[in-house]
């Protein structure tokens, strides 16, 4: 990232150039007139970081106590709001876990660069909720998470098929997010993040209307955003598959009603499975061999494929978008200056430096698209793999990737509405 | 205790052990990421002055409708010129105070008297916008004593400033919070 | 499913589509390299190309020659005997032949500011004065330095100039805002043009660190008053004889907050005057008449935000000689009529 | 009871959400409207602004302006803080009546809420491996767009605004070898770079006299294959040895001509993936120096595709008397010095030609030349006319030829006073201001694949080609002068790749296959047509009043045209293939087989 590019040549500067003859010009030796100071406004103290992150770590405990122990929607529902207003409206949903994976992909591919301690903590701790409690986080920590679910009124069932397929889109944002962010051209995430206009109440109009077309289609596609493009939902997701106590629908024994499923609105809720026939067993066999077989190659295909976008990837590096321009300009391909190539020949810094700056990202961008072709070859095969293997259901259950703790079924379970008191179940009504 | 019961018994420790093994995992990673320069320190978002054009970028590409980019004036290399470039247009038809001889748009820059023939040059936050364009005049002319810098009352430090994603001088980066301005200081006067 | 229900379905259909529509429009328009620039109206644009362009009808003079140096940033010219040119900077004085090939250098302790060389009419023809920030050492031309002259009251002190007589040396102080005036020995005689309005000399006003100090053949000095947009006159005596210039973007003032920055006075009188800003060297006759353009900014500073000034000296075949930093050479004009 | 209280909150919570939403339309209606007003209409850019400031230039000193212009100038500062501060609140009424909307939406929803009445599902159905099947064909349709978009990343992958088709890795080839700092510094330096001026200085461009006695071009002095001396060989033979002085190997093969500077004959050559040039002795035909092309970017790497009738190395090379110059097929251009230093060298970008690039290089006082014509539409505007400062290689200026890809060399001509570059390509034949490439004429008379150059004589230019026909056009037009200035018209003996021939009084073409047709230049229309029987690739020429034409196989063929027909006079047989044209000098002609260079002349034993 650029962190530590620009932090390098701040040093290369100070070793090599010397204070400019201007800066050794006195003022006038006024008569009677004191020079002012220039007085600046402080950066904002630490303590809101440590605020912001007891915010963080309460919000994650309610929410989980709310989804797990008390299986409150309601509980829930507060916690939303309270953490949309303070982590998004307040403190413009700046910094996020979600943003934090560049953060973190930064730190591993880029020696120089230390991950802040507060970052490693936002990235982290929703990390080992959810590994433990399922993606409470996402149920109402999130501000992204939480605007859309206050939104999502009248959602309408997205066929599984689609939502398993659209979903891979996560996973390609995630990949370009650790590439982009491991070979320092840019934190995409947080450049299409698409509520943080709106959390600022301001902002470029393209992006405004990118989260107001997010909160449209958030009304009728519960939580768009997290289901399809959220890279740290993916992970989230990923964990959550594992998680030991995750948000169960019926608190006893299921009774098949179907009102769970039918109440979900992002599609979480599975049924119960019938027994295979022999024939099509065989045939989930055979499928199973292809794609196990298949699996290797897509990888190795992914990155075969991948490596070959070294160019196009190179090319969201500025220092490279730079250099291409000014040797561009230089040989007569393009007429004209740009206000970068302007500034890159005021400034002093010679072409090889910016040649060998730029080169150093292009080579690296070999690696990186065919790791990140790499990645899609395993995403989609495991995807294949999940839609190949079979299993088996007895009763109605989230699907732990998907499912976010919302807690909107309980209400619906007849089960739970009966554990709680709501109702009493009587013989005749069942 | 039937088999049955124990394996399923043996199984639960075994998925314990593993999530409890990557929460550990999880944290150790993030913690050896954290200290591994040891650097505790804040980091906020500045912008270089050395290497600023002045392009005008900074005041629409915050993200804020306001930019957090603004004016600095340093009192101590100013010049205190009568006709000051940065503050009247090129062709001032006086050098008074008047809109019309004016170079910024917004009238952010206040011009006081100090003694024959200095005048002083005063910016009024409020009303910067941060465009630049008094920086482009001073700096052709003068002595470059106008300049921006990023507010930090304003600033929202976002994890990728937008200003700097497209700012083509690549003259932002990140530094201590402790010291977050870099500010362009000529010799103190006396 | 009744026809209510598939109307709905159609709706949520179609506005599902539109936000989606809107929402890739959006990303597509995100321009977040900002290269579409800032999009602020031309109100907001500081626009100096309409007077960075010069007829080239005024321009009267043509590149000869170009004396390439080897300096990574060559800061004054001075032309000495027999049309010798010197230039200083990277803590060295660089001596060439008139054709630009290189004779000699003498290493310096510290950057230099200003440079002159002593001409025919002096006691030591060909002697080398130069000015490091507050001090002036003397050389004569084989290297061997020869005095350190101080100047009173340093601490402001900042020379930008040295012009020589044939016995006194002057010496430009824009700390100080006014000109030492030395015998050849370096004793300090005085100074010049400090503000006194008995002797109705208005002071100095210099906010930036060019101060131009020169000989000029009908014995007076030209002084530049760059925060005054003019050039005076004075008698060694420190008695303002004239002055003239006045200040304007057009091209026959000086443009900016303060110029001129550097001036050389030819035999005949006329002036040859070196602006920043808008970066141009143009002659003026003695009379303070503008006469012609000798090289304009699209030659000295081809891209706008190139703006400081660069230092000038004449030489006795009537030609210009300009420093310029940026490429690292002096070009030398010749007058177009004269060719 | 209940039912009807929650009917009555619903109600309520319905037109309260319903209000809310209308308050949040309105909101996000007037934001966006807002938005393109300040778009639209920047306070600063209002008429009555610059009209005032306009009127104050005018009347520096009237008073009352002054103080209208300020009312004026404060009232739109005004609205420019009021259209901001608008914005603002625009956006805190939306996001709260987008609060309250949700919420009495949500109370409304909870108000009506009942369980949901799912229908029956039919047990036997494996749902299950039906939605797993779909979704399996899903994400390999997933799969499919991603390909598909990596694929288009991949083919458009180029530099932006470039015709896209170049990259860094083009500029930059990993690690072989640093750029040249004189690209950056041409740009740094705009009026000159600092050696090269001094090389310049001692340097005026060659007099005409001396470009007259050399043959520093494709087709002589002035490109219009006529020979300055009249005292040219008429015979020899390669079996024999006789009338050759010398003969001698070319390292490297390539279809271009001899140019010839003084006691120095330049030649090029190149294969797939070297590019030579050549300088012999012209006296002893010793190979007195030979320099590999050093790849600049952006250079490409992958050699370019080329028929093997063109070749890597087509284009003539040019030279002033300095320095000699050549370009490739790879759009390489490199200068050396005559004494072979190498003076500079940069790349043009690998020129986009479907038979390979051969358009030969020229010369005009202090600007070298390059006609880049490229593409296989004009609609790509990818053909320039590029002119390059001789000394430093910096491209002083460039236009854009509405033309695709040609294969025929400009020449320099003085017609109606003035100095004009003429260019021909299809369908345009373009005069340009050789000092600067503003376009004095244009005209349209060419089709198809356009191999042959202009010719030129007595104030009419010529051009022919395969699929289109002989034009003689007035050269002192302006503007698009198709209808007003081509004289007259010719269609038979249209040539492939041989250039005519113009003298005053008569037009040759020359065709792939031998027929060397004669028009009266005046008038026009044929005079008479000769076959030689025998396949051309080179341009004819001119000595004194006798044409010399060589053919593929080497043999020549010394012709003298009249009126009425032509004599034969003299044959000649060089051995060897030959598609190249002649240089002539003082008593010699130079020419190039396949892999000799051969001195033809009195032999000195």
């Amino acid at each position: 990232m650029r962190i530590a590019w620009y932090s390098g040549m701040a040093v290369m500067l100070l070793a090599t150039s010397t204070a400019p003859a201007v800066e050794r010009f006195p003022p006038p030796d006024f008569s009677d007139h004191e020079l002012p100071r220039t007085e600046m406004p402080a950066a904002r103290a630490e303590l809101y970081e440590y605020l912001d992150l007891a915010v963080l770590g309460i919000g994650l405990g309610m929410a989980t106590h709310f989804a797990i122990g008390r299986r409150s929607r309601r509980g829930l529902f507060v916690v939303t709001v309270v953490c949309l207003g303070w982590l998004g409206f307040w403190r413009g949903g700046c910094i996020c876990p979600i943003g934090a994976i560049q953060n973190v992909s930064l730190a591993l591919f880029e020696p120089g660069y230390a991950l802040p301690w507060s970052v490693a903590i936002v990235f982290g701790l929703p990390l080992v909720v959810t590994l433990f409690f399922g993606r409470t986080f996402c149920a109402a920590v999130c501000p992204l998470g939480a605007i859309q679910e206050l939104v999502a009124l009248r959602p309408v069932k997205v066929p599984l098929w689609l939502d398993q397929a659209l979903g891979l889109l996560a996973y390609v944002y995630l990949g370009l997010g650790v590439i982009f962010a491991a070979t320092g051209a840019a934190f995409i995430i947080c450049r299409y993040d698409p509520f943080v206009a709106l959390f600022r109440l301001g902002g470029s109009m393209n992006l405004l209307v990118l989260g107001a077309s997010f909160l449209v289609a958030g009304v009728f596609v519960g939580r768009p955003y997290c289901r399809y493009l959220c890279p740290y939902g993916a992970i989230l997701g990923l964990l959550s598959k594992v998680s030991k106590w995750h948000a169960k629908i019926p608190p006893e024994e299921c009774i098949q009603c179907r009102l769970c499923e039918e109440a979900c609105p992002y599609g979480a809720i599975r049924e119960p499975t019938v027994a295979m026939q022999r024939q099509t067993r065989q045939q989930g066999r055979r499928r199973l061999a292809a794609v196990l077989i298949a699996l290797p190659l897509f990888v190795a295909g992914g990155f075969w494929l991948g490596q070959a976008l070294q160019g196009p990837m190179a090319k969201v590096h500025p220092a490279v978008r730079l250099a291409e321009r000014v040797h561009a300009e230089s040989v007569g391909l393009v007429s004209g200056t740009t206000d970068a190539s302007e500034a890159f020949r005021t400034s002093g810094r010679s072409l090889t430096e910016l040649d060998r700056e730029a080169s150093a990202v292009y080579a690296k961008s070999y690696w990186a698209g065919g790791w990140f072709g790499a990645w899609m070859g395993l995403v989609i095969g495991g995807k294949l793999l999940y839609l190949t293997v079979r299993r088996r259901r007895a009763e109605y259950q989230p699907d732990r990737a998907s499912c976010v703790s919302c807690g909107r079924c309980f209400w619906y379970c007849p089960s739970e509405q009966a554990r709680q008191g709501w109702v009493q179940l009587t013989p005749g009504r069942q | 205790m039937d088999e049955k019961e124990k394996r399923l018994r043996r199984r639960a420790f075994l998925g314990d052990s593993l999530r409890v093994a990557g929460a550990l995992g999880i944290g150790g990673a993030m913690a050896a990421l954290a200290v591994r320069k040891g650097s505790d320190e804040k980091l906020v978002w500045q912008l270089e002055p050395s290497k600023c054009i002045a392009c005008g970028n900074c005041a629409t590409h915050c993200v804020l409708d306001e930019s957090a980019v603004k004016c600095v004036h340093s009192f101590s290399m100013c010049g205190y010129c009568d006709l000051c470039t940065g503050y009247f247009r090129p062709q001032p038809i006086a050098l008074n105070s008047g809109a019309e001889n004016q170079l910024c748009p917004t009238g952010a820059i206040q011009r006081t008297f100090v003694e024959d023939p200095y005048y002083e040059y005063t910016i009024e936050r409020r009303l910067c916008i941060g465009c630049g364009k008094c920086v482009k005049g001073c700096n052709a002319f003068g002595n470059g004593s106008l300049y921006l810098q990023v507010q930090h009352d304003r600033c929202q430090n976002c994890n990728e400033c937008a200003i700097a994603a497209a700012c083509p001088a690549q003259a932002y980066r990140r530094v201590p919070a402790s010291d977050p301005y870099l500010l362009k200081v000529g010799p103190q006067q006396g | 499913m009744n026809q209510r229900q598939f109307a709905g379905h159609v709706m949520i259909s179609l506005v599902i589509a539109a936000a989606i529509a809107a929402g890739v429009w959006s990303v597509v328009r995100i321009d977040s390299s900002g290269e579409a620039g800032n999009r602020l109206g031309k109100e907001f644009a500081y626009e100096l190309n309409d007077y960075r362009r010069i007829d080239p009808a005024m321009i009267g003079w043509a590149e000869k020659a170009t004396i390439p140096l080897k300096m990574h940033e060559p800061r004054v010219i001075a032309v000495g005997l027999d049309d010798s040119v010197v230039v200083a900077g990277d803590k060295t004085v660089c001596l060439h032949k008139a054709d630009g090939t290189k004779t000699g250098g003498i290493a310096l302790g510290d950057e230099p500011s200003c440079l002159a060389v002593a001409g025919r009419g002096h006691v030591s023809p060909g002697r080398i004065y130069v000015g490091l920030q507050d001090h002036v050492e003397v050389f004569e031309p084989d290297g061997e330095k020869v005095a350190v002259w101080k100047v009173p009251d340093g601490k402001r002190t900042m020379l930008t100039s040295i012009a020589v007589g044939e016995e006194e040396v002057f010496v430009a102080d824009a700390g100080a805002l006014l000109v030492w005036r030395y015998d050849v020995h370096g004793k300090l005689l005085g100074s010049i043009g400090k503000r006194d309005e008995s002797r109705n000399i208005p002071g100095f006003v210099v906010p930036s660190p060019y101060f131009d100090v020169a000989t000029a053949p009908d014995g007076l000095l030209r002084v530049a008053n760059p925060g005054c947009h003019r050039v005076e006159a004075f008698t060694v005596e420190g008695d303002l004889e004239a002055s003239w210039g006045k200040s304007g973007m057009a091209v026959e003032g000086f443009c900016g907050c303060c110029n001129p920055s550097h001036l050389a006075v030819f035999a005949d009188g006329r002036v040859v005057t070196s602006e920043k800003g808008i970066v141009r060297v143009k002659l003026y006759g003695g009379d303070g008449v503008f006469r012609n353009v000798v090289v304009g900014p699209e030659t000295l500073a081809p891209m706008a935000s190139e703006a400081a000034p660069p230092d000038v000296a004449v030489n006795s075949q009537g030609q210009v000689l300009v420093l310029d930093t940026k490429a690292s050479c002096v070009r030398v004009y010749q007058e177009k009529s004269r060719q | 009871m209940m039912e009807s209280r929650d009917n009555t909150v619903y109600q309520l919570a319905a037109r309260m959400a319903i209000v809310a939403g209308g308050v949040l339309i309105v909101a996000c209606a007037l934001l966006v409207y807002d938005y393109a007003r300040r778009l639209a209409k920047d306070p600063f850019e209002a008429p009555i602004y610059s009209s005032l400031r306009a009127a104050l230039e005018q009347q520096p000193t009237n008073e009352a302006l002054k103080e209208h212009f300020r009312a004026v100038d404060l009232e739109l500062r005004r609205e420019f803080f009021r259209q901001r501060a608008f914005a603002r609140s625009g956006a805190v009424l939306a996001i709260v009546s987008l609060a309250v909307m949700l919420f009495a939406w949500r109370v409304a929803v909870n108000a009506r809420r009942r369980p949901p009445a799912p229908e029956a599902l039919d047990a036997a159905v494996d749902r299950e491996a039906m939605w797993t099947g779909r979704a399996r064909w899903a994400v390999g349709g997933v799969c499919g767009v991603l390909i598909m978009a990596a694929l288009y990343l991949i083919i458009n992958a180029g530099l932006s605004g470039a015709g896209g088709r170049y990259s860094l890795a083009d500029f930059v080839r990993a690690g072989t070898k640093a750029p040249s700092p004189e690209a950056n510094q041409a740009l740094r330096r705009p009026s000159n770079g600092i050696g090269e001026k001094r090389d310049a200085r001692d340097e005026t461009p060659p007099k005409d006299a001396e470009v007259a006695k050399a043959w520093p071009r494709f087709r002589g002095p002035s490109g219009l294959g006529i020979s300055a001396y009249g005292n040219v060989p008429e015979r020899w033979d390669a079996k024999t040895g006789q009338g050759i002085v010398w003969k001698s190997a070319v390292p490297l093969p390539g279809n271009n001509s001899p140019v010839v500077w003084g006691t120095r004959v330049f030649l090029s050559g190149a294969d797939k993936t070297k590019r030579e040039v050549y300088c012999f002795d012209a006296d002893s035909g010793k190979l007195l120096w030979q320099h590999t092309v050093p790849g600049t970017p952006p250079s490409a790497a992958r050699a370019p595709k080329v028929l093997d009738d063109t070749g890597y190395a087509a284009p003539t090379m040019a030279t002033d008397g300095h320095r000699a110059f050549a370009i490739f097929a790879n759009g390489d251009l490199a200068a050396f010095s005559v004494e072979g230093k190498p003076a500079w060298s940069k790349s043009l970008g690998m020129p986009e030609n479907s038979y390979g690039h051969a358009s030969s290089l020229l010369v005009h006082k202090n600007l070298l030349l390059v006609q880049l014509d490229q593409g296989g539409s004009s609609e790509a505007k990818k053909s320039r006319m590029l002119a390059l400062e001789t000394a430093s290689g910096r491209v002083v200026w460039q236009v854009t030829r509405p033309v695709p890809n040609s294969w025929s060399t400009p020449i320099v001509i003085h017609a109606a006073g003035r100095d004009q570059l003429i260019t021909a390509a299809d369908p345009w034949v373009i005069s340009y201001e050789p000092a600067s490439g503003k376009e004095w004429w244009r005209a349209d008379c060419l089709k198809t694949d356009i191999g042959p150059s202009p010719a030129f004589a007595d104030g009419r230019v010529y051009v022919a080609n395969e699929n289109s026909e002989l034009s003689a056009i007035q050269a002192d037009g302006q503007g698009d002068v198709t209808a007003t200035h081509v004289v007259w018209k010719g269609e038979e003996g249209m040539p492939d790749t041989c250039s005519p021939l113009a003298t005053k009084e008569f037009v040759f073409l020359l065709t792939s296959f031998g027929t060397l047709t004669c028009y009266d230049a005046r008038k026009g229309g044929v005079l008479w047509a000769e076959d030689l029987a025998t396949d051309f690739a080179a341009s004819p020429s001119l000595v004194g009043s006798r044409l010399y034409l060589v053919s593929k196989t080497g043999k020549s063929f010394l012709v003298e045209p009249t009126r009425k027909g032509c004599k034969r006079v003299a044959e000649g047989d060089l051995g060897e293939r030959c598609v190249t044209s002649p240089a002539f000098q003082d008593g010699r002609i130079y020419l190039r087989g396949s892999t000799h260079l051969y001195c033809l002349g009195e032999s000195k034993h």
